[in-house]
């Protein structure tokens, strides 16, 4: 097997062990710990994908900002800390085996779709796709208007965000 | 030859023509080549901890008329091995209830969040762990790490003060990161990339004379980050006992310590290498080595700047520190970003037509740049000075100091 | 080489895992983590296509933005909403949350 | 491209390394007599008072929570900065219209006194 192959498979693996803790976890703070190792994994997987931005973007993104804000969510809701009993539901069960059919089921489709074995093509040498990314980003034949949107989007999560759980005390 | 001008480079060629002379394949030369690479500069950086420990300590102790270390060795310059000892034998005390795991793991993410980013601090044009083509975000992108670092000890101390002490710790580096990243975007605009090593290439001229704004933007908040004075209120010892770290002793507190020395070095030599030219130098792109020497010069001269500034300044109170940043540093760095922008996109059509001397169009460049800085900063400390505070605002008078009885006679006599 | 095979079968199975945690978890924060999994591995399935279909072009990259966008706006609101709820409810258990109720 | 990311693996390997072999010899080395006082919380020398779990302020999530909004948008201003060289003076007014959205968003923020310590 070849060195990035080996690579692969173990970030696979350690990220999906630490999925499973994520959604199995009695203790939701270690919850938010085992998705940011997840979270860590992916970028990893980003690197292997050669996509170096995503990769430093996920580690920004997930694992500075929203990992935290989940932390923080955990600790001010705060008698969630001595719920030590179980976290799922009672009828957990149905949910894995509708995840597991979801799982099979996909991966059945999967096989069908053509070149699912593809090999990756040969990055051409002189095509920058982070410049590119950035001149697409911001044309209006490409994605500036989504590009726009999703700026004004965050805006009105914002402020709607600080609106619901903002009370100034009087 | 080939050894003086870029002795690194040689040794790397050595022992990689010895190691193919061994039979072994391409790939597995790299990887150990990358690997005694990434060993060396780790080494290098946990080294220099043990030599900034002493000289902060020394600036320290003059600029307050003592005399510091003086004993272990010439002018004390020992002395941080007698403290290592010292701190190795210590012993760890784990609080009750602690999370194991997370307990200990933070020490360590504290650490190598810092180290990780001397992975892309090229010293000369030839000397650089890897120039990432990402290499501005990944600085960012290890300074969360630094904060998860945080929140981990702040977490599993099961410790209030240590839970508030992280709190705020976390509010502060996180609210000082948005400024921060909107200062690099200066740098990465003016140079037209992110890899760290392009860009030291790229200047011509220092981008602290293109954009000095950026770089005061940038050395405040980066410096907020490290959390040492005066924006140390994360770890105030005279008010939240000691922060985030309250529960640590031995070497895992001592870790936490040297991460903070380690980042306050990092970051001058950050500044260094993205505003003050790096390498940069007469005669560095011919003789590298001559630009690892230009690098710590002027890595130590922020060094000194950082110190300088511990030293001297009182303690920022929390509703400063964040007013500082939200309402002075991100709009200006907004406004800064926005002008930067739009000059250079000007200057862009503007030049070519000017018919320029090839040598002279940089510093064009740089004195345009430079006027709209000037311009920014005068129109920011004339919308300032309506705020400025004149006089004392009296909040209260002082209650009444209570008084000794007068003794009784009978004990005068 | 990395068969593009595997980063699918790998999203899919970190696509399962979020839905399993959506599925079955009590608390609504954990329920968020778990949507976070599922729009991580849509992420990765993105860039896989990207990188593997459709490399001279930007659609991938460009949606995997998009993706980043508004996994940060749910998080933002999400647990806002919850957070919200909890100081006048004192609870994050989402089936005792049914204020919508006739 | 995927040579700089390997360095930067193995440096992740050694970086942890580094902290972590000395606090395990030092954990060796130093010696190890605990007692129930000395493990217990420091809380200034008092007994512990009730739970660690404390009532937080909102106001630290909030800030995380602009920050959060604020880092995932000046992430991807970094593409448009690289790309600078190739864009056409609407594609940098269409960045300058990004940056001045962030702007309101700021605004927004500061009116709603979400800025404020209180």
């Amino acid at each position: 097997m070849a060195p990035d192959q080996i690579i692969f498979i173990l970030v696979a693996i350690i990220s999906l062990v630490a999925a499973l803790f994520v959604v199995t976890s009695r203790n939701l703070i270690h919850s938010a710990f085992w998705l940011i190792l997840t979270l860590f994994g992916v970028a990893v997987l980003y690197v292997l994908l050669q996509a170096g931005f995503f990769s430093v973007v996920q580690v920004i993104v997930y694992i500075g900002a929203i990992s935290i804000l989940f932390i923080f969510a955990v600790m001010l809701t705060r008698n969630v800390m001595q719920d030590t009993g179980s976290q799922n539901n009672a009828n957990w069960w149905v949910g894995a085996l509708i995840a597991l059919v979801f799982f099979g089921g996909l991966t059945y489709m999967l096989l069908g779709v053509p070149g699912f074995d593809a090999k990756a093509p040969e990055m051409q040498a002189g095509i920058d796709p982070l410049r590119q990314l950035g001149m697409e980003l911001v044309s209006p034949d490409g994605y500036l208007l989504p590009f726009e949107l999703a700026s004004v989007l965050l805006v009105a999560a914002m402020i709607g965000a600080i609106y619901v759980s903002w009370e100034k005390k009087r | 030859m080939g050894f003086l001008s870029d002795p690194i480079n040689f040794i790397a060629g050595w022992l990689e023509s010895i190691m193919l002379g061994f039979g072994w394949s391409e790939t597995i030369v790299t990887t150990v080549l990358k690997f005694l690479g990434a060993g060396a500069v780790g080494t290098f950086g946990f080294a220099l901890v043990i030599f900034t420990i002493w000289l902060e300590r020394k600036l320290y102790a003059r600029i307050q008329d003592r005399l510091g270390p003086n004993r272990v060795g010439p002018w004390g310059i020992f002395q941080t091995f007698p403290d290592m000892i010292k701190i190795f034998t210590k012993e760890y005390i784990t609080p009750d209830g602690a999370d194991k795991v997370i307990y200990n793991l933070a020490p360590i993410i504290s650490v190598s969040a810092v180290l990780l980013i001397w992975a892309v601090i090229p010293f000369a044009p030839t000397v650089i762990g890897t120039d990432v083509n990402v290499g501005v975000l990944y600085v960012v992108a290890v300074g969360a790490m630094g904060t998860l670092s945080i929140i981990m000890a702040g977490f599993s101390s099961n410790n209030k003060y240590a839970m508030l002490g992280a709190f705020r710790a976390v509010a502060q580096m996180v609210s000082y990161e948005v400024p921060m990243v909107l200062a690099l975007l200066v740098p990465v605009l003016l140079g037209r990339t992110m890899g760290i090593n392009s860009l030291v290439a790229s200047q011509e001229v220092w981008y602290i004379v293109v954009a000095p704004i950026a770089a005061f933007i940038f050395f405040t908040s980066s410096m907020a980050e490290t959390g040492r004075a005066p924006f140390d209120l994360l770890e105030a010892e005279s008010e939240l006992v000691a922060g985030y770290q309250t529960e640590y002793s031995g070497l895992k507190f001592g870790m936490f310590y040297v991460g903070e020395f380690l980042h306050a070095f990092t970051i001058s030599a950050l500044t260094a290498t993205l505003f003050l030219g790096g390498w940069r130098g007469p005669g560095s792109e011919t003789f590298p080595i001559l630009g690892i020497v230009y690098f710590f010069i002027k890595t130590f001269l922020m060094y000194f700047v950082v110190a300088w500034i511990r030293i001297s300044l009182p303690r920022l109170r929390i509703d400063q520190m964040l007013n500082f940043n939200w309402k002075f540093l991100t709009p200006l760095a907004l406004v800064l970003l926005i002008a930067t922008a739009l000059l250079e996109k000007v200057l862009g059509m503007v030049l070519p037509g000017l018919n320029l001397v090839e040598t002279a169009v940089p510093w064009v460049r740089a004195a345009a740049h430079l006027v709209v800085n000037l311009l920014l900063l005068w129109g920011v400390f004339s919308a300032l000075r309506g705020y400025q505070v004149k006089g004392r605002k009296i909040v209260g008078n002082p209650r009444p100091v209570a008084v000794a009885p007068e003794p009784p006679a009978s004990v005068i006599s | 080489m990395i068969p593009l095979s595997w980063y699918l079968v790998f999203a899919a199975a970190m696509f399962s895992i979020g839905l399993f945690g959506v599925l079955s978890r009590k608390n609504a924060i954990a329920i968020l983590m778990g949507i976070e999994l599922m729009l991580n591995a849509v992420n990765v399935n993105l860039i896989a296509f990207w990188r593997y279909r459709a490399v001279t072009g930007i659609a991938g990259q460009a949606f995997a933005i998009i993706v980043f966008a508004v996994a940060a706006a749910e998080v933002a609101v999400g647990l806002s909403l919850i957070i919200s709820i909890y100081r006048r409810r004192k609870t994050v258990v989402a089936d005792d949350i049914h204020m919508l109720e006739g | 491209m995927l040579n700089d990311w390997l360095f930067i693996g193995l440096f992740l390997l050694i970086v942890a390394l580094f902290p972590g072999a000395p606090i395990i010899l030092a954990g060796l080395l130093g010696p190890r007599r605990p007692n129930p006082a000395k493990s217990q919380v420091y809380e200034c020398g008092m007994e512990t008072v009730g739970e660690t779990w404390v009532q937080f302020r909102i106001q630290y999530f909030i800030f995380a929570l602009t920050f959060l909004v604020f880092d995932v948008e000046l992430v991807f201003l970094f593409p448009w900065a690289v790309a600078f060289d190739s864009l056409d003076i609407w594609g940098v007014l269409s960045g300058v219209v990004f940056i001045l959205i962030l702007f309101i968003e700021l605004l927004a923020a500061w009116r709603k006194g979400v800025l404020e310590w209180v």
